[in-house]
Parts: C-alpha cells; structure tokens; sequence
C-alpha cells in the first residue's frame, strides 16, 4: 500500500528509515516541522536525496558563497548571462554568441563499475550543458588513478577509459584534452572528471524553471528504470531487512545513441521554441527536476507520477522519485505546443509524456494513482537543505608536509646518473606520452576542433564565417595542492589560464570541480576553505568570473582521502582561430624566447 | 552544379563534415533524411561515418534497413556514385553493395589517429583525381574497423583491382590484406573506414589529402554528362 | 510469452578479436587448455505463442538483422516457459538439471 | 576436447541499449510482439576431460573475466560433443532433438 499524506497525516508515529537513506536525526525532525507531519515515504525519498551532501552542498555552501567576491564580469565587459546556480553558466562571447560549459565528477560510480559510470558521467554533463539551450560541442576528462602498476588500477582504467570514449565517440562530441595523473591516493578512489563546452545564441538561453499555470510537464527521452536508487528500494520494502542485498542496481547504465537523439530533439524543440523551461535528470531524478523546477518557477507543480513511462512495472513511487535513470529531460510548455512538441519527439523516436502541470499555488503536489503522496513547498526540497558550519582547521601535520622539501633527495652525480634520471622521468606515467589514452577519443568529429590533443588547451571553432572560437584547459597538481592548498588551487588557475593564453586565446571565465576528501574531518575542511580562498583571491586579480562548478566529498579510501584535486577549466575567447598558436617549434630558424623568470 | 546527398540517419555523426567536404569541393550539399525515400534528385550519394542506431547490434546493421537505403541500392545499381565512410562502409557492406564485413578492431580499442594510406586504385568513380601508389594521410578514427571476407572474395577483390586503399605503415585494426577501402565491381560504389571529410580544411585536418576524393567524384561525374 | 534464443556465433573462419583476447586473458590467468570463440546471445520474449509461422518470422530476423551471414552464424531454439533462465533473478543454482532448451533449427547459410 | 558454454545476459534489471535497438529495429521490420535483450555466449574449447575441478575454474573465470557480475549475470553449462552445435558448417536440422546441454549453475552475485 503506498503511504499516502493523508496515511501520514493519520500515523505520525510510523518508524521512517531516515537514517538508512542518510538523514540525520536533525535533518529528519527539520523535515518533519517543515511538513507539520511525518513525511510521506515519497516525501521522505524526495528530501533525503536533495539533501544529500551530492545535490545540496550542505557543507561547502558557506565557502561557495564565496565565489559571490568575484566579479560577474568578463575581462571583455560583459555580464555573464548566467552564472552560478544554473545547470551551468553562460558566457557572451561576442557577435551574438554565448558559451556554457561546466565540469562535473563522476567518481565514486566510475569506481564501482568504470564503464559505465564514466560513460554515464559524460552523459550527464553533456545533459546540463543542453539543458542551458545550447548545441554541445566537446569534451573534456580530467582523470586520476592509483599507481599504474596496480592490478586495481588495471581494473578501472582501461574502462573509465572506454566508457568516456564510448560516450563521447558515440555522441559526437570531439574530446579536446584531459589529464591523466597516476598517485596512491587514488587507488581506491580514482576520479572521473567530465567537462561539457556548448554554444548558444543569446536569444536560446533557456533556464530551468516552470512557470505558467496550465502550463504542461512533460518527460521525454528514455523510459525510468530501477537505475541507482539503491537506497530507495529501502523505503519500498515494507520492513527494512539489513541483511538481504538490494535487487535495485546502483550502478547506471548509459545509452549514448539515446542521448544523442535526445540532444538533436531537444535542439529541435528549441529552435521551434517549444519549450519555456527545461531541466535535465542528474543526480535525484525526478526528485531533483520537479522540484527545482518548481521551487524556480513562479507557481507549483502537479504531477501524476503513474504516468511516468517505466521500464520496470514494479518501481514503487519511492523508486520512481530517486530512479537516476539517464538520458530524460523535463520540459514545461505550453499547452497550445504540446502536439508540436510531440511531432519533433516521435520525429527522433524519442518517448515523450506530459506527466502534470504547472499550478497557481506554490506546493508541489505528487500523485499516484489517484492520491497524493507529496504534498511539499518545493523550495524546502531544493533550496532549503540543512546547511553546515564544519569546523576546519590547518591540520598539524602541515608543518611536517612543508618542510619536506627535495633538498634531501640525492642528486644524480654523473652523465650516466643524469641520463638515467631522465629516461626514469620520461618514463613515468605522470610525464609519458599520453597517446594510449587519447587515442581512444575522436577528436575531430564535428570538424571544428582547431586545436586539441597534444596541444597545451583545446580550441573549438564557433563560427566558420568569422572564425570565432573558443580555447579550454583544465588543470591541477593534487601535489602541489597538499602542500598548500590556497597556492595549489592558485597554481591549478594559473596553469589553465597559462594554457589558455598560450594557445592564443584571451581568457575569460573559469569553472571548477573541487574534489575533496571527507568534509567531517576538520583537515580536509580547511585545504577545502583554503583552495576556495585561493580562487577566489585569483580570480579577482585575473578579473575572471566564476560560471559554476562542483563539489566531490568523501573521495577517501578508509581514513587515507586523496590529495586535494581542485581541478580548474579556463574558457578563453579567440576572435579568429586561424591567428591560434599550436605548440613545438614550426619553422626552421624562427627564435626561442623564454618569458618569465 | 552536381547536387551530392549526405544522408542523416539516427546516431550519424559525421554528417555536417561530409556536407562540408561536398561544398569545399564545390558541389551542392544536400541533407538527406534515413526515414524518406527519396534521393531528391542528388547525383551521387555519401553515407557518412557514426554509430547509426548506436551500432549496438552490428555496425550498419539497422541502418541498413532505413526507407532511403533502397534508393540507394536501386541507385547504386544504376551507376550512382556512392561513398560510405566508415559507418557508411560498414552499411555498404551490411547492404551487399560491397562484399566481406568490418569487424571488432584486433586492438579492441576505438583508434583515433592521422593514418597513412596507399592509393591502391584510381579507377573507381571516388579516386580519378588519386594515383595508384601515392601516399596519403587521412584520419582514421573506429572501433570496428577489421575488414574480413572469405578466402575467394579477397582473391576476387586483390585480382580485379577493386582494393582502393590500404593502410601503410601499421595496420591499426587489423584488416586483412591492410585493406582500408574496397569498390564494387563498376568502380562507383566505394566503403572507406578512413575520414578524408576530416582532411579538407587545413586549420582542423591534419592534411589536405581528403579533398581528391571529393574533388573525383565531381570529375566523374561532369564527365559523364 | 514464450521464449526463444537465438545465439550467433563468428564463422569458424573468421577472425574473432574478442574471443583471442578472452583466450589470451584466460591463459594469463592462469587458466590454460581454453580457447574460446566469442558471440552473441538473444532472448526474445514472444507476445502469445511460437507458431510455425511465428517461428520461420523469427529465423528470417535473424538471417537478416541479428546475423550477418557473411561472416556469422546462428541458431534458433524455443526455450520451455518453465525453465530457470540466465536473466532470472533469483540466484538458485540449478546444477543437475538437463537444460530444457529445444533445438528448432540449425542454419549455416551463406547469403 | 569438450565444449562449455557460458551465456552472459545483462541483468534484468539494468538498461540494456542494445535490446532496445534491436527490438525497435524488429517492430520497424514489421516483426511485431517480440521484446529482445542481448547478451554474449561465449563457446569454450577445452583440452581434455570437464572435470569438477577444472569446471570451477571456468565458473570462477566466468565470474571474473566473462561476466561483470555488477551489471550481468552468467551460465555455465557443458555440451556434448556430439551436439550439432552453432558453429559448425554441417547445416543439418536438429528439429525435435532435445538440447543436450547441461546447467551445471546459476548465479547472481554482485561484487
Ligand atoms: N584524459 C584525457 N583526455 C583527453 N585528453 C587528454 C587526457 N589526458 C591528457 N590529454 C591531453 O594530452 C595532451 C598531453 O597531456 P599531458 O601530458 O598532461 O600534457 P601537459 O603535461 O603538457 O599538461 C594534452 O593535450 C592533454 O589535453
């Protein structure tokens, strides 16, 4: 029987797993005030998700707020057109046209079962860029492994691997550069890093809200299926037996032939102007996108959740709320649209559904079969989480990690000894030829890639009239980042923006995923607060906005957490990509300058 | 000017590079749709490289059944010249318009890279403007590139000349007999794993080798008038 | 709902980059004596029942789209309704009991 | 030489694109009413006699090589060698015979 909000309303004391899906006894009470009742099981699933540490960044919040220091401005004068908050930011880049881009982890999945997780990492980001209303045109990975020599490592790369190249083969997105960076620390917890580049004209800048009463709800793409909600299936049990292994996967499966007709749907949709509001399914599903949705908008939601389109007919509500099924999209448009808006989905046999309506009031109301089962202000679900104050604080060990400097390592003595030490350096993963890697990416697909692999930042062509175009790096040293977290996260700036500039490009606007160890160690809360410090105090000397970016905790193995990965992706502007400058030396005679000390 | 058609099916993704290529080369691109079945009076036909159908059955193995792939049998049969890069190779195959099948590559990795390739024939409605044992480098970039046939069909295909192209240097999937293309018996139908629609722009292709293919078939067929 | 398998295997002839590499992983692993050959498995689930005529649909299917016949072949079998199939998710271990799979046809043609 | 065949199929629960793709392909060639999901068979060639130990082994290769329990599950069965079986040219008609296959276990694991 589902657990409907009048059940609720009549049981205030029925035992809630709360603390199986992640909630806390406070978070759970907060809930509960929130409601004026017990939540509804459905209800119950929808908070514990947007309240995971995932979607609502309830401890780095705070030190986000931060990136509000940083000017809104680009170095060339103009306005973001949208920035932290959105799917992703947007940035003008003159003549008309725009760029979103944003870079996202995928880690812990990818450790689970690499294929997939990195195929589903890509595709997920690549969803958030269209959902801005922006045609995706390229990627990029930044990846970190345990040592290569490690039989893990020999388990998780080689899929990480495929899975990104698959996803990004299959969708025909040229891959414009990564990084590939080996160290202990990630033996147990590599990182898969996705960064999706899209380009818009001013005019399509979609964002995700519903407004409009009478306005329809439609999903459309793939059909729901039991994909990552592992923790939901606990609600769906009547009694929660500890000991019997959840049937509910936890890993997705990506489907990237399905997300490219997505993408060429939705463009479609776009350029008919069908749709006045768009959110993609990330992380917490249908929780996620109906209430962001609505908290956005300037009305509620109804939705009839029976209506949604399963691949499994016995997901319960619960399920269907946190299923992280991929390859959806969540459209409000108007009901006079909706049968155009049909013709363009079964044009590229794409299953789409209205599913429920944008409402006068501002509740987000969910039914099932006939009776409610959320009846929530969506703004308490998605904006609303709890918000934490970690302590944090320069750990002892600091001191030790700092002054450990290379002066003890012996020197190499002779010729020999040099030769060795080079070809040992040459050698190493870290330094090697990266071609076994990015050999398994098609980097020309789309023919406008000026610039990629092994050039020092990708290059993009936006326009084949004017030659405009854009330039992208990513960087960071997690070493560096150890020994000084504010000056490492500066250096993972400055090496991107180096990059960038070099590649002929002006920079402009940077994003940022910052991955972290477990925030409830007060160690790792301080490299967090000291990076964010780091570039933010960058980013107001560089004069470059922040457009949005992502936080990634818990990346540990027991109690040993990775080094300090605040990876940095600089996005720079080229008026005409044929003055680019490509690296190694092209023509005999020229001179070598060196700038700098 | 010669009208040349670039057909779109669900999961193709080199479409708009092939209909580039046609205009640089200076033809009339036209898009064309998987679900019509109409050529739209187009005298020549691309199929151009993807996963059509996400290739998860076979490569090309769905798409060959799209409504406008019999128009391009009947117009293959015809005379029509027809180029299938990659994806569109391994519908031509899938379609019986080219003998023998692209299999799973010998390194089971996808392969990304500039490729050198000899010209093997320049008898064929795509290679006028090439000659035979002329080096040329043009991007190569599959998963399932091993071209297979039995033992008579690759005799048949080394002895009437129809092996258009063959990888030089490595072989990077392990193609028998290092066979990059292959043309039908007329010389009009022509599959080709690599991409020479890549390498017809020198700011985005690593050579200019791809523009001959292009600039042939327009020879062929101007000639042919 | 009946069940019918339709595995597709490469010509013994053709190349198979998959199954050397599973054999090649195979004998690293310690596991010699092994070759294998790799293919393709399907099962379809049929609405209502397997008639002749259902069934000869199914084997042209399957000698125009689920095999390529130049270089695969393949074979289509009903499987009982009762049978506890790989899918299935209940983890029983069947050991022992005769596979109930029922061989309708065996085709190796060359179109 | 005996023959095990393992068949790997993607667990019910877990998309699976290329069923998908297939069964819209079917439906679009007018073979309606069939739901297909693919998965790999995997025909192993082995040295000398099936014996318990050494089907452990190909169980536990099964397990760590063949399949990824995560997101499939896996059967290993012995076939007679006097089966007619897939790949092998003679294009006889087995109609009739019962499938000599043997289930010998049926997993569901996760790692
Ligand atoms: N995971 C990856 N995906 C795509 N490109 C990558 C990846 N890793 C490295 N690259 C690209 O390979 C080239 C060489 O990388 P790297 O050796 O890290 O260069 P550098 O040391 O100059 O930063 C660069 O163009 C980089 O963008």
């Amino acid at each position: 029987m589902v657990d409907t909000v009048q059940n609720a309303a009549r049981t205030p004391d029925h035992a809630q797993p709360w603390s199986e899906l992640g909630l806390t006894a406070d978070e759970y009470d907060r809930i509960r005030v929130i409601l004026g009742r017990r939540p509804t099981g459905a209800e119950l699933a929808m908070y514990s998700v947007m309240w995971s540490e995932h979607c609502s960044y309830k401890s780095s919040k705070v030190h986000l707020r931060r990136f509000g220091e940083v000017p809104t401005t680009t170095p060339n004068g103009s306005e973001l057109l949208a920035g932290i908050g959105e799917n992703a930011g947007v940035v003008d880049i003159g003549q008309g046209y725009a760029v979103t881009f944003k870079v996202e982890s995928h880690n812990h999945p990818s450790y689970v079962e690499p294929h997939q997780g990195a195929a589903t990492g890509v595709g997920g980001i690549v969803r958030d860029i269209l959902a801005m209303g922006a045609r995706p045109i390229g990627v990029m990975d930044p990846l970190r492994f345990g040592p290569l020599h490690e039989p893990d490592t020999a388990r998780v790369l080689p899929g990480i691997v495929s899975g990104v190249g698959s996803y990004g083969n299959c969708l025909g997105l040229p891959n414009i550069g990564g990084e590939v960076v080996f160290d202990r620390t990630y033996l147990g917890n590599p990182l898969v890093n996705a960064l999706c580049v899209g380009v818009l004209r001013h005019e399509d800048l979609h964002v995700a809200k519903a407004t409009g009463a009478g306005n329809q709800v439609i999903m459309y793409g793939a059909a729901t299926g039991g994909d990552g909600i592992g923790g939901a299936s606990i609600l769906a049990s009547e009694t929660f037996d500890a000991t019997k292994p959840s049937k509910r996967p936890a890993v997705q499966v990506g489907d990237p032939f399905m997300e490219k007709l997505l993408i060429e749907c939705t463009l479609e949709l776009f350029a008919a102007r069908l749709v006045t509001g768009i959110q993609d399914f990330g992380a917490a599903g249908i929780s996620c996108a109906t209430s962001e949705l609505a908290a956005a908008g300037d009305g509620g939601m109804h939705v009839e959740l029976d209506r949604v389109p399963l691949r499994d007919p016995s997901l319960s509500p619960e399920e269907i709320l946190m299923s992280e099924s991929q390859e959806r999209m969540m459209a409000v448009v108007e009901p006079g649209d909706v049968d155009a808006f049909m013709a363009i989905c079964r044009k590229w046999d794409v299953l789409a559904t209205v599913v429920g309506e944008v409402t006068e009031d501002d509740r987000l109301i969910i039914d099932w079969h006939g009776e409610t089962v959320v009846d929530v202000d969506p703004k308490t679900v998605a904006h609303e989480g709890p918000v934490y104050e970690r302590p944090y604080a320069r750990p002892r060990w600091q001191d030790e990690v700092q002054s450990n400097g290379s002066g003890s390592l012996e020197r190499p003595q002779t010729g020999d000894e040099l030769a060795e030490t080079l070809l040992q350096l040459v050698a190493s993963p870290n330094l090697c030829d990266k071609s076994w890697i990015t050999d398994q990416f098609d980097r020309y697909v789309r023919g406008n890639s000026v610039l990629a692999q092994p050039e020092d930042a990708g290059m993009l062509r936006i326009d084949e009239e004017t030659g405009l175009g854009v330039a992208l790096s990513t960087d960071c040293n997690g070493r560096f980042a150890l020994l000084d977290p504010y000056a490492g996260a500066q250096l993972a700036l400055a090496e991107a923006y180096r990059n960038v500039a070099c590649s002929g490009a002006e920079p402009v606007a940077i994003t940022d995923c910052l991955n972290f160890g477990s925030p409830e160690d007060p160690a790792i809360m301080w490299q967090f607060t000291q990076a964010i410090a780091g570039l933010v105090d960058g980013c107001q000397t560089l004069g470059t906005p922040v457009t949005g970016g992502n936080v990634s905790f818990y990346n540990q193995t027991g109690t040993t957490p990775i080094l300090p990965t605040p990876v940095v992706g600089v996005m720079g502007v080229i008026e005409d990509v044929t003055r680019r400058t490509p690296v190694g030396f092209a023509v005999e005679g020229d001179a070598v300058y060196l700038l700098g000390e | 000017m010669a009208k040349i058609g670039v057909v779109t099916f669900p999961g193709s993704l080199d479409d708009h590079d092939a209909l580039r290529a046609v205009r640089v080369a200076g033809a009339e691109a036209v898009p064309l749709w998987h679900g019509s079945d109409s050529l739209d009076g187009v005298d020549a036909v691309i199929l151009p490289g993807g996963f059509s159908y996400g290739d998860y059955l076979r490569c090309g193995a769905i798409a060959r059944f799209a409504p406008v792939m019999d128009e391009v049998i009947r117009g293959a049969e015809a005379g029509m010249p027809v180029l299938g890069i990659c994806n569109g190779f391994q519908i031509l195959c899938e379609a019986h318009l080219l003998p023998g099948a692209l299999i799973r590559n010998d390194v089971r990795t996808f392969v990304c890279c500039d490729q050198k390739l000899t010209v093997e024939s320049s008898a064929t409605a795509w290679t006028s403007q090439l000659q035979a044992g002329q080096q040329i480098e043009i991007v190569l970039k599959n998963g399932e590139g091993g071209f297979v046939a039995d033992a008579d069909t690759l005799a048949r295909l080394e002895g009437e000349g129809r092996v258009v192209f063959r990888y030089a240097g490595s072989n990077p999937n392990g193609s028998m007999n290092d066979i990059a293309g292959i043309a039908n018996e007329r010389g009009n139908v022509v599959g080709m794993m690599p991409h020479p629609e890549h390498n017809v722009d020198a700011l985005t292709g690593p050579t200019l080798d791809g523009r001959p293919i292009f600039a042939s078939v327009l020879d062929f067929l101007s000639t042919r008038v | 709902m009946a069940r019918v398998v339709v595995d597709v295997m490469p010509k013994p002839e053709i190349l198979d980059p998959q199954g050397k590499a599973v054999t090649g992983a195979l004998g690293r692993l310690g596991f010699s004596g092994i070759a294998v050959r790799q293919g393709k498995r399907f099962e379809l689930e049929v609405d209502g029942e397997v008639t002749p005529d259902r069934l000869a649909d199914i084997e042209r299917a399957a000698s125009t789209l689920l095999a390529n016949t130049v270089i695969e072949t393949f074979d289509v079998r009903v499987e009982d309704d009762t049978e506890g199939t790989v899918d299935e998710a209940a983890p029983t271990a069947l050991g022992g009991t005769d596979h109930p799979g029922h061989d309708i046809d065996h085709l190796d043609e060359t179109r």
